[in-house]
């Protein structure tokens, strides 16, 4: 008796393992691959939502092409590896296109295996400038890239005089991709980095690289990585007297990290791409998004729902499912206007223009500065 | 900042971050001190007990407010808490593996630690909280060096309670029952002495202590995360050895020595603060293979 | 000449004198002793001699050279074999392969021989295995090569023990309380296999003894300790009549009077 | 009150024989099992997609990289927690070697092999001396390194990493579709059971089970248990290089992030899991390792809890693994 259960429980697991991620005949299959789990997860959940959200409007209005979105999920956990799974298992399931990419050091990879299977891919939020090498022409990127970013940053310390900045990031791509990036533009515009520091992802006493930092006498401090680490380095920084200017990257724009630092954040500046509390077009988007998932969108929401908004206007205009025509449409694309603005495509396939904004905290919350 | 100001400051904040390290590290070697197990889950517990005392705190602050008097009151409810779910964690999970090969204790305990961490992260989504208390950033100045209550009052805490460990340990009954069942746990059995108790007190000792680390670290740092054990169960172990794993008073020594490593470690010139791990592990390292005992290790003489 | 030259050999531990100047020298091709009342530092010479402990001071000649502080596997290597006072077989190991753990420093085959199984590698298996079966039954355990060294009786752990110590082809056997659980019939048997040890394989042998009637009738030199030092040395007569062994075995008169 | 602990650990219980794989104890079953999987194995490609076919490809992947660790923790005792630089220099070297250099991936194996035989060797020489907890921190200690290392130089491309590696070919056919890696993997695979199998039943395997035994019989027995020692280091630093090479030539991208101390303890996770020293049980453990999460994918942010609490169960009711090693 034993024995045939466990028999019928392993050709049970077999015949699972087979079934499990065959082709289901369905509508028009897009694939959402974002970080459902691990460290990013919540972002990534995020993401998730209002790309279904999108696709939601789109089923409720007829459709593309007749067909119904159905939307199917592949979970890149922020890992490379776990990536290059969730990329595999989207291109596996016959996918007609994929929208998503929150990690860029998990998207990379996995531009070789959507390059090589000619999926068009939307990427809504990753933007390490070594995804534009690695794109195969099949990939467009709807946020700025780091170089936009930088420039956007640079453009504000000159402003506020600042000649001695210190850089910190966290030791993975995205925030030393930035930090590379405004150390070499700030040093070739003739002023000085005084510090180049990192911080190991979930420590949480900085007070040693503070002194560092404040021993090196900075006119600013920009954090390029993400909101966590960088509310307690804020807070140890502003509890150790230093006074002058902090300014931190998209990866931080949250409330979060006016939460956790609380009054030690205000005057702090950040960099970001649009968010729905600044976009006028995104109201809507916002009350549904809160009616449907009870809970706030979060900085990268508006950006993948135009993602799905963007793919399905490529796939109409195309006339058809199939991947290149799509990918050729996507090149293409002149009139599409999301929420965060319009979209154009550069021949690096990266958004033609810059939309960063510069935020400023004040009394414990995010205001556009200026 | 002159140079001296700045090592002056750095030896500050070395002595706070090692307090820190110091308190975690004494579970762990309590722990491998009586049942000689390396209890991977001990970083976690720390982070339950940040999480505990958040929920306590949460509660209490509407009554007694979010200052001083509400974060001690959470603090020892949730080392209260914590310590019997150490308790509780040997009993289930390390109790039945005692006679197992020692790697799979082992691993067991990384399964414990896993189970932790990702049901915290299961509850909270993977949110940092927000740890928000109403502590201030006033403090004192000695010369240049800037010093804040809250800091005074964490190290003295951390003072207090291993000051107390340490009496403990060497002064009562209970205390003697734990270095004698170290030495020899059957002899204990043969001389009367309630071995599974004393091994479940241990337990609530060293988790309560990690607890009592993690809500510290919760109030002061201000955020709270599933996965801020990891980092410091990480440093702790590398104090416990540093000071010789099994000794009460290497544990403090080994914390307070990587506190200081890592802080004037960031000091050293022409080596960027992208080094400063590799700095404590390479010092680690060295003292091992030149004092594989630890600091206050003891030599065992092995009789054939 | 003397296989062994132990000369003012000195062990301490955390203050504590456990062996104080003592020499003393083992011929080649003879049955030597040493004794001494319980804690006298017997084990502990055993395990200076076999690099287990590192004297303090002190020299020990092996076959003429030098072996003072050396790492055990090295003095194993020179040809001194041993056997542990509390049996240390490998448990969970079959018999043979217990014993052929003595032929390791005998042979070198290395990992690149394993993995393609070279010809030298599988003579050298071979010849492995039938030394190690020549040591079993040579003990006279042949028969129980395969069974899992724990689930033996004590007695043929035992014998385990010294096929493996024969196994790494020594010159000099050092047996630690060979006849410590036995029975009389095989202490008697014991007796046999230390002279047959001698006559038949050319093996010097030096035994750590309490069982007086076993060291009176194999060895030809008795070395006594007490204390860490020596007391006295000779044959076996000699030794029985000297007043300084019998003080040290039964205590002085006095001693008893309190 | 001289009473004796009633909840006293049982000595001498057989452990790994409980639970409702007990069913998996006898020979015959075993082969059973075997035989059908091996089968399974072999015609995968044809019948399954290629979802399955790189979850596939990483599972064997793991067996070798597990094979590997088990020559240190399951033949010789060493408890390795910093497996992972073993790989990350394998798959470093691949990296730099064809991106910066330009060198045929076939060449860089037998550099990666050369590295991790040094690697091996700066590792182990200092601290194959040092007792199994010490040699747990240090082989850590030295797995963050590496990873540091590999994070902050500019040759091995930052914390971005190295991407655009070149995907190897044969003979002017280019390895770079998943059904190829598979296959790749899988004589790895192979060969690698084939190698610790050989290893295992010889002079060297034996050593390292005397000086996991017992080491100080071991070294009045003559065997010079740090060089014994130091050889299953080695080797298994060679498991791991080549490992990475071969991770570094399919994945075309790798960066820090893949070998930090949780990778290391996946992989020791695969190797204790299925049952140390044994063969079939690392390979059980490995696929156990790689197929939990995904099969549990649905669960989504759960998964991993779950995964841990089936690990919690089997160490529980079989503390020696799901596939043991068996005793005469």
């Amino acid at each position: 008796m034993r024995k045939s259960l466990m028999l019928t429980a392993i050709s049970g697991a077999v015949a699972g393992m087979f079934l499990f991620g065959q082709v289901m005949a369905a509508d028009l299959k897009i694939g959402i691959m974002v970080p459902t789990t691990g460290s990013e997860a919540t972002s990534g959940k995020d993401m998730e939502n209002a790309i279904k959200l999108a696709a939601m409007e789109i089923n409720e209005g007829g459709g593309v092409l007749g067909m119904k979105i159905d939307t199917m999920t592949g979970d890149d956990a922020c890992d490379p590896q776990q990536g290059t799974a969730a990329a595999t298992k989207l291109v596996s399931a016959d996918v007609a296109a994929v929208v998503g990419g929150y990690c860029s050091g998990a998207t990379l990879p996995t531009l070789k295996i959507y390059g090589d299977a000619n999926v068009p891919f939307v990427i809504a939020a990753a933007n390490s400038t070594k995804l534009i090498d690695a794109n195969m022409g099949n990939a467009y990127q709807i946020n700025s890239t780091g170089f936009d970013q930088v420039a956007t940053a640079v453009a504000l310390f000159e402003k506020k005089g600042a000649k001695k900045l210190a850089v910190v990031h966290q030791g993975d791509g995205y925030s030393e991709d930035l930090a590379k990036l405004t150390r070499e533009k700030w040093t070739a515009m003739g002023n000085e980095v005084v510090a180049y520091e990192v911080v190991n992802k979930g420590e949480q006493d900085h007070s040693a690289l503070v002194t560092r930092i404040k021993s090196k006498a900075p006119d600013a401090v920009f954090w390029t990585a993400y909101y966590a680490d960088g509310a307690l380095l804020i807070k140890q920084l502003r509890q150790a007297g230093y006074r002058n200017l902090i300014a931190v990257g998209d990866g931080s724009n949250s409330p979060k990290l006016l939460e956790i630092a609380g009054k030690a954040a205000e005057g702090v500046y950040c960099f970001s791409n649009p968010t729905v509390d600044y976009l006028p077009a995104a109201k809507e988007f916002h009350a549904n998004y809160k009616k449907t998932f009870n809970q706030e969108p979060d900085a990268y929401a508006a950006l993948a729902y135009d993602g799905m908004k963007l793919m399905a206007d490529a796939i109409n205009r195309a006339g058809s499912t199939d991947k290149a025509a799509i990918i050729k449409a996507l090149g293409e694309t002149t009139s599409f206007t999301g929420i965060a603005g319009p979209v154009s495509f550069t021949d690096k396939n990266t958004l033609a223009r810059s939309n960063f904004v510069t935020l400023i905290a004040k009394d414990g919350k995010w205001a556009l500065s200026e | 900042m002159s140079i001296q100001d700045i090592l002056l400051q750095q030896l500050a904040n070395g002595l706070i971050l090692g307090s820190f390290y110091a308190l975690v590290a004494l579970g762990y070697t309590m722990v491998y001190g009586i049942i000689k197990l390396l209890n991977f889950a001990h970083g976690d517990l720390y982070m339950i007990g940040a999480f505990i005392g958040f929920l306590f705190l949460s509660v209490l602050s509407p009554l007694i407010g979010d200052s001083w008097v509400g974060i001690l009151c959470s603090m020892v409810l949730s080392m209260i808490a914590v310590g019997l779910l150490g308790v509780l964690i040997q009993r289930i999970a390390y109790q039945p593996m005692l006679s197992a090969p020692r790697l799979s204790i082992l691993i067991t305990a990384l399964a414990v630690s896993m189970i932790l961490s990702n049901a915290v992260m299961a509850f909270t989504d993977g949110e940092y909280l927000a740890f928000s208390t109403d502590l201030g950033y006033e403090g004192l100045e000695f010369g240049n060096v800037f010093v804040t209550y809250t800091q005074m009052v964490l190290v003295g805490a951390a003072a207090l309670l291993m000051t107390g460990l340490y009496l403990f340990v060497h002064r009562t009954m209970y205390g003697k029952a734990m270095r004698a069942i170290a030495i020899d746990q059957d002899a204990c059995r043969l001389m009367g002495i309630h071995v599974n108790r004393i091994i479940a007190l241990t337990f609530f000792i060293g988790t309560s202590l990690a607890a009592s680390a993690g809500i510290m670290a919760g109030a002061y740092y201000g955020s709270i995360h599933f996965f801020m054990g990891f980092v410091i169960g990480l440093k702790a172990f590398t104090a416990a050895v540093i000071g010789g794993i099994g000794s009460i008073p290497g544990a403090m020594l080994g914390g307070l020595l990587l506190g200081l490593l890592e802080s004037f470690g960031t000091q050293i010139p022409f080596i960027g603060t992208e080094w400063k791990d590799v700095f404590s592990f390479g010092i680690l390292i060295l003292l091992l293979v030149f004092k594989p005992t630890g600091i206050l290790g003891r030599t065992e003489i092995e009789r054939m | 000449m003397a296989l062994l030259d132990v000369e003012n050999l000195g062990l301490s531990f955390a203050g504590l004198q456990v062996i104080k100047e003592l020499s003393f020298s083992v011929d080649e091709g003879s049955i030597a002793s040493l004794i001494g009342p319980n804690g006298a530092g017997k084990t502990s010479v055993f395990n200076c001699l076999t690099g287990f402990y590192k004297p303090n001071s002190g020299e020990i000649l092996f076959n003429g050279r030098p072996i003072t502080r050396k790492r055990p596997y090295k003095i194993t290597r020179r040809g001194m074999a041993r056997t542990f006072q509390n049996l240390r077989l490998f448990k969970s190991m079959s018999v043979l392969e217990n014993v052929m753990s003595g032929m390791h420093c005998r042979t070198r085959s290395g990992p690149l021989g394993a993995i393609l199984r070279t010809g030298s590698q599988r003579r050298e298996e071979a010849e492995i295995k039938e030394f190690c079966e020549f040591c079993l039954d040579f003990v006279g355990i042949l028969g129980e090569k395969d069974r899992t060294a724990s689930n033996l009786p004590y007695g043929h752990q035992r014998r385990v023990e010294w096929a493996r110590a024969l196994a790494t082809k020594p010159k000099l056997l050092l047996l630690d309380e060979p006849a410590a659980g036995l029975n009389f019939d095989e202490k008697q048997q014991l007796i046999e296999l230390i002279k047959r040890i001698r006559e038949e394989l050319k093996i010097t042998i030096l035994l750590i003894e309490h069982d007086m009637g076993l060291v009176m009738k194999v060895s030809e030199m008795i070395t006594v300790i007490d204390y860490g030092q020596k007391i006295a040395q000779g044959s076996a007569e000699e030794v029985q009549n000297n007043p300084r062994v019998i003080e040290a075995y039964l205590g002085r008169e006095e001693d008893e009077v309190v | 009150m001289a009473r004796i602990d009633s909840a006293a650990p049982k000595t001498g219980d057989v452990a790994g024989t409980g639970g409702p794989l007990r069913w998996l104890d006898s020979q015959k079953n075993r082969l059973i099992v075997l035989t059908v999987l091996a089968f399974l194995a072999m015609f995968l490609p044809l019948i399954s997609s290629n979802y399955v076919l790189e979850v596939m490809t990483t599972a064997w992947f793991y067996v070798m990289l597990c094979l590997g660790l088990n020559i240190v923790v399951g033949y010789a005792g060493l408890l390795d927690l910093g497996y992972a630089a073993f790989f990350a220099v394998g798959a470093y070297t691949t990296g730099i070697l064809t991106s910066h250099f330009g060198v045929n991936f076939w060449l860089t194996i037998p550099a990666a092999v050369l590295f991790s035989i040094c690697a091996g060797v700066i590792i182990g020489g200092p601290t194959l001396r040092l007792r199994s907890d010490y040699l747990a921190i240090v082989t850590l200690g030295f797995g963050e390194i590496v990873r540091i290392i590999a994070r902050n130089l500019e040759i091995t491309g930052g914390a971005s990493g190295l991407i655009g590696i070149e995907k190897p070919s044969i003979f002017g056919f280019e390895l770079n579709q998943i059904f190829h890696f598979y296959y790749v993997f899988l004589i790895l695979a192979c060969l690698a059971c084939f190698v610790s199998y050989r290893l295992q039943h010889s002079r060297l395997g034996r050593a390292w089970q005397y000086v996991r035994e017992d080491e100080d019989a071991a070294e009045a027995m003559g065997i010079d248990r740090v060089a014994v020692k130091l050889y299953a280091y080695v080797i298994g630093a060679i498991f791991g290089g080549v490992a990475g090479c071969f991770f570094a030539a399919k994945m075309t991208a790798i960066s820090p992030e893949t070998f930090m101390f949780q990778q290391s303890v996946l992989i020791l996770l695969g190797v204790v899991l299925g049952g140390m020293g044994k063969i079939p049980g690392v390979i059980v453990g490995a696929f156990a390792l790689v197929l939990f999460p995904e099969v549990f994918r649905d669960l989504g942010s759960s998964r991993i809890l779950v995964f841990a609490i089936v690990m919690l169960v089997i160490m529980l009711y079989r503390p020696k693994g799901i596939w043991p090693e068996k005793k005469s």
